[in-house]
């Protein structure tokens, strides 16, 4: 098997908004250097593209700094590090960030926000982040895009990243890029589960390269329902409908929200007061409405309305057009006229790879980004907008650390690393066999099935013991896993069952982490261990991948500078807390 | 109850194995809500896992997933099956090379992309900290629809004259370019102009018209395109002439 | 080596693939009548330099069945460019707007076409005020 | 096309392809009317095309600038159409095409022009 060989200074695998990010950060330090841009996708058709609500930032004056660091670390229950955005240099870059009047940038309230500080491009938010970063991209000669090149491995020498393996999806050639560093932003894993908001790229492949290599997968247990979703599809209806007033309600048209704390009803959306409440606890809510019965009935199952009736149809054009065309579309309902059916889908992976606030990993030369990476900010549950921001943050800070790294770093000798890359590049070689046994579609749906009962919005030891047992009988079966297409050009089911692989990896580190993790909070929620228990648990968990078996969890500290922890309640109750500390 | 079915008519191309495309038939289940790119994952899965096509979003912002679809292009999931009477075919874009079966080669559309310098030049240098470039709503609106292109590459597979002269820059791109020149932050129409003006530019373009009506975004393209003929003429009449502002375009 | 091989489809007979094209190509061809209309004009001008008696031939010529029927279809063709030109226009001239809205498509065809109609009344009132010896 | 970075000339032909066509648009249907059936219709007393109608309008500086436009400009328009139609049936004719194409509508407009002069003031 013949491997070509490309040299670069530092190599970046994912060209979503945070690979991006980073490729340019990289170029504007050094210029000179030869950064190298992997993607098995175009840039952009990068899941960022999908996001649509918004990015926080802080511009209003009435805003600040330290009333955002103690919304996201309140939103994400006290695991939380710190920092903020660079929202501005986007706008330089051209990206057509809604405006007000006067021509300054304008913000819409977020749920679990109290300021308004989401920074929007109409509904269309990660596309146009995702295109103007694409497109500034391109004038910085130092950037060699490899578009459409598959992440196969790392390619590891003395215990330092060397650089990564891929494959050219439209020849099947394999390419070893040597690089003084190496950055992975590969974003989300959520595709592990049945109903979800993500594109089918989003599989978890540079997280199981790197728990492969030894590195941890950090507060895997936390995986974000978003509460209005489109059923069967779980196409997603963005927070902003609700921050533009939209409402849920129940089967008997009642704003249902009030009954678990988010209360009491207000006219005007209110942030932090009911359907601006955060994520996890709207997703709750909708769990108990389920088992209440109080839940509509539809072909996919129950669900709830949100219902954006009142806005209007000229504002509903004008500042939701995707969402009305993706009701209209798809489930043939005018959200002018009519409530739309909703129910919670999986959304998001706020855990990934360790990574420090330079994105840096514990494996020397290797840096983790964007939803693939864990750094800390969105601890047990993030808070919708935070997520954009983090990209352009941790992208610029990992691109300009890993050229320092990659300009001191000692070249490795040729001879190993491509004798590395040979090796890496057997296992995917090895599914291309003969035998016919296990199919592709069986052992994802059963993966996907089985997450989604064990390791849902409500868990319970017997429900991950049970998902985790299907993993191990799954990792198992993958052994036998067929690939029928043979040929070298475009095999996209080849793709498909490498992707199987890091995604069954990444399912177990999430199982185990759950199980593991004996309380409730954010988005973990036991019905065995209803409470928070920071005594044990204030603690990041850790998933180490173990050669053969179950993954090891560990545990580690929070990093808690300035927060303390405290009661994490919205709504009435939310201000009074609030009151509370501030006498 | 037996699910209904309906056929699905594919055009699959293996390079290393057919001399050239044929249509292949695949019996589908569907229901009211089954897109087209949910079909070909169902065949995918179930009958056929050699079928390659490229997909992702499942709901219209990636741009992935352009495909000739009952003979038009179209994004294949945001087309239903339901719409289609009979057999429904399936072929990889018009006027694009065909890689393997439903994937085509889409170097050359994204050279084109990266041709027309589609990123700001600003008018006047600006540091972050000096916060953000002013732009009212009036002047967003002028560039906000051409900013909204996904690069699906549908206007390409409807235009004939990029089908008859693979050179054309062809509406995606311009529809970029346009975007950049209208933008009151942006001062690089003239270093632009040159493309638009070029064998490759906006006058191989004989207003035909398909690119907007196939486009999912509303971009409308070929309003880009023809628009920049009249900015292209200017400039070939009055170049010499001293100019008097640095914005090129024409509103 | 790789085996990549792609495959170009050809063009032939591109215009007859889709309605769209085959209503393009019936409208580019108005031009073909155009030019007739022109040289038959020309052939005009250049009787009514060579003298009365040329002109007199020509318009004898336009009496003839033949030329009637061809002229009656010289007619309906630049009818339809007329038609199509307008409707072809909102693509090709920088949008309108009103505040912040586009006006739309249609609107700006049919303001077109109520210029063709105030156009061509204006042309036949002056026509028939020039042989009523007025203007 | 060698250099596809070349600057074409296209802007020339096209602006009168232009200005003819919307001509055509506004006035041709009218025109056809008013010449071949203007008279037959009734529209038209019988005096509109006579001899002396046509030669004073021709005489006038307003009509012959009238009668010059719509000749050259509707060849102009015409000839851009049809080269760029036989581009679309697959004739890539090059250089020879386009001067017999465009040929004709040079010549016309000459043609014209001589007329024009000859019918004098
Ligand atoms: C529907 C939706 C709405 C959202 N809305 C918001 C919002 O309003 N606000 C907010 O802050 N966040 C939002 N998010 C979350 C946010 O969009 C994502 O977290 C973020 O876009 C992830 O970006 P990324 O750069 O990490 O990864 P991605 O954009 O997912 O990019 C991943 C990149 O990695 C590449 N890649 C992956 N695997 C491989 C491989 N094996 N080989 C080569 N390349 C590979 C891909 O090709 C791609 O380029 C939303 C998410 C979704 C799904
Ligand atoms: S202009 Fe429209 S059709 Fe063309 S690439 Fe952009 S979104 Fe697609
Ligand atoms: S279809 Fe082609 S010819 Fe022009 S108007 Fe659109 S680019
Ligand atoms: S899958 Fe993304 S546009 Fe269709």
């Amino acid at each position: 098997m013949k491997v070509r060989v490309f040299k670069a200074d530092v190599v970046i695998v994912g060209a979503g908004s945070a690979g991006l990010r980073a490729a340019i950060a990289a170029a504007e330090t050094d210029a000179t250097q030869t950064v190298a841009l992997v993607s098995k996708v175009y840039p952009m058709r990068s899941h960022t593209c999908a996001a649509e609500g918004g990015a926080a930032g802080v511009v209003d004056a009435k805003d600040s700094l330290d009333a955002h660091f103690y919304d996201t670390v309140a939103g994400g229950d006290w695991l939380c590090e710190q920092d903020v955005g660079e929202l501005t240099r986007i706008e330089h870059w051209g990206c057509p960030w809604s405006r007000r009047d006067d021509g300054r940038v304008n913000v819409r309230p977020f749920g679990g926000m109290k300021n308004e500080r989401t920074w929007f491009a109409a509904d269309r938010t990660g596309m146009h982040l995702l295109h103007t970063l694409f497109q500034t991209s391109l004038k910085y000669p130092a950037i060699r895009r490899f578009d459409e090149y598959f992440l196969i491995d790392l390619v590891v020498v003395d215990g330092h990243a060397r650089g990564v393996l891929v494959v050219e999806i439209a020849s099947g050639e394999y390419t070893l890029i040597e690089a003084g560093a190496v950055i992975l932003a590969t974003g989300g894993a959520t595709r592990v589960f049945r109903e979800n908001t993500n594109g089918g790229i989003v599989t978890g492949d540079g997280m199981a390269v790197a728990y492969r290599h030894g590195v941890a997968l950090r507060d895997m247990e936390f995986v974000q329902y978003h509460p209005t979703c489109m059923p069967g599809t779980g196409l997603l209806f963005t927070e902003a409908c609700r921050g533009e007033g939209g409402l849920l309600t129940n089967r008997d048209g009642y704003r249902y929200l009030q009954d678990y704390g988010l209360g009491p009803v207000q006219d005007a959306p209110r942030n932090k007061f009911m359907e601006l409440g955060p994520r996890d606890r709207l997703s709750q809510a909708f769990w108990h409405e389920m088992q209440k019965g109080r839940t509509l009935d539809g072909p996919y199952g129950p669900v709830v309305h949100l219902d954006l009736r009142h806005l209007g149809a000229a504002r509903l054009a004008e500042r939701l057009p995707q969402i009305c065309e993706l009701a209209r579309e798809f489930m043939g309902i005018d959200p002018v006229t009519a409530p739309i059916p909703v129910r919670p889908a999986v959304h998001y992976t706020m855990g990934g790879i360790n990574a420090d606030a330079d994105g840096a990993t514990t494996l020397p030369g290797l840096f983790a980004i964007g939803e693939c990476s864990s750094v800390g900010i969105h601890g047990a549950n993030r808070l919708g907008s935070n997520s954009l921001s983090e990209l352009l943050v941790f992208g610029r800070r990992a691109g300009e650390a890993a050229t320092r790294l990659a300009r001191e770093a000692t070249p490795a000798s040729a001879e190993a690393l491509l004798a590395q890359a040979e090796a890496a590049a057997h296992p995917s070689r090895a599914l291309l066999r003969e035998d016919d046994r296990e199919r592709i579609a069986d052992l994802r749906r059963a993966m996907a099935q089985t997450m989604e009962d064990g390791c849902g919005i409500y868990r319970t030891e017997a429900s991950m013991q049970a998902t985790c047992d299907t993993l191990a009988e799954l990792r198992e079966r993958f052994r036998r896993v067929t690939v029928t297409d043979r040929s070298s050009v475009w095999n996209s089911e080849w793709f498909t069952a490498i992707e199987l692989g890091y995604q069954l990896e990444v399912a177990e580190a999430m199982a185990h982490s759950a199980l593991n993790r004996r309380e409730s909070r954010g988005a973990h929620q036991r019905l065995d261990f209803e409470a928070r228990d920071d005594a044990q648990f204030l603690r990041h968990s850790l998933a180490y991948r173990q050669a053969d078996g179950a993954p090891q969890i560990r545990y580690q500290d929070v990093n808690i500078t300035r927060l303390p922890p405290a009661v994490r309640a919205y709504g009435a109750a939310g201000l009074a807390a609030e009151a509370g500390e501030k006498a | 109850m037996k699910p209904q079915t309906k056929t699905v008519a594919v055009l699959r191309y293996r390079p290393e194995q057919d001399k050239e495309p044929f249509w292949q038939d695949y019996e589908v289940p569907f229901a009211e809500d089954t897109s087209v790119l949910a079909a070909l994952n169902y065949i995918k899965d179930e009958l056929d896992g050699t079928l390659s096509f490229r997909w992702s979003c499942r709901q219209a912002i990636c741009g992935s997933c352009g495909l000739m679809i009952g003979g038009k292009p179209r994004l294949a999931c945001k087309t239903f099956l339901r719409d289609f009477e009979g057999k429904v075919t399936v072929e990889a874009l018009a006027h694009f090379p065909i890689e393997r079966d439903l994937v085509v080669v889409m170097d050359d559309f994204i050279a084109k992309l990266e041709r027309v310098k589609p990123w700001l030049m600003p008018r006047e240098e600006r540091a972050p900290e000096d916060g953000e470039y002013r732009q009212t709503p009036q002047e967003m609106s002028l560039y906000e629809q051409f900013a909204g292109c996904i690069n699906c590459g549908l206007c390409y597979a409807a235009c004939p004259q990029v089908g008859l002269n693979p050179n054309f820059l062809g509406p995606g791109a311009i529809a970029l370019l346009h975007r950049y020149n209208l933008d009151s932050r942006d001062g690089g129409s003239e270093e632009r102009m040159k493309l638009i003006s070029a064998e490759l530019g906006v006058f191989n373009c004989t207003a035909v018209g398909y690119c907007s009506a196939v486009c999912p975004k509303i971009v409308d393209p070929a309003n880009a395109v023809n628009v920049n003929k009249m900015n292209s003429a200017r400039d070939y009449f009055f170049r010499f002439l001293p100019r008097p502002a640095p914005k090129g375009g024409c509103q | 080596m790789s085996a990549r091989r792609p495959y170009i489809r050809p063009m032939a007979r591109w215009y007859l693939r889709d309605p769209f094209f085959i209503e393009y190509m019936a409208h580019e061809g108005t031009a073909v009548f155009v030019w007739l209309f022109a040289l038959e004009l020309l052939a005009g001008l250049v009787c009514l330099a060579l003298g009365e008696a040329a002109w007199n031939g020509f318009l004898a010529w336009l009496d003839w069945l033949p030329a009637q029927i061809a002229n009656g279809l010289v007619l309906l063709m630049l009818l339809y460019h007329g038609i199509t030109w307008f409707l072809i226009l909102p693509r090709t001239i920088p949008p309108v707007r009103i505040g912040h809205a586009r006006l739309p498509g249609w609107v700006l065809s049919a303001a077109g076409m109520m210029a063709m109609i105030a156009a061509s009344a204006v042309l036949a009132t002056g026509a028939w005020l020039l042989a009523r010896g007025g203007l | 096309m060698n250099d596809p970075l070349k600057r074409s000339h296209e802007p020339i032909f096209w602006l009168l392809f232009g200005a003819g066509g919307m001509l055509a648009a506004m006035l041709g249907a009218m025109l056809v009317f008013l010449l071949a059936f203007g008279v037959p219709s009734g529209l038209l007393p019988a005096e509109a095309l006579s001899y002396t109608t046509m030669r004073d309008f021709a005489g006038n500086v307003f009509g012959k600038g009238f009668l010059f436009a719509v000749v050259a400009l509707f060849f102009w328009h015409a000839v851009h159409r049809i080269f760029h139609s036989l581009h679309d049936i697959g004739i890539h004719a090059g250089l020879p095409a386009r001067v017999l194409v465009y040929g004709t509508a040079a010549i016309g407009t000459l043609i014209a022009a001589a007329a024009l002069l000859a019918i004098g003031f």
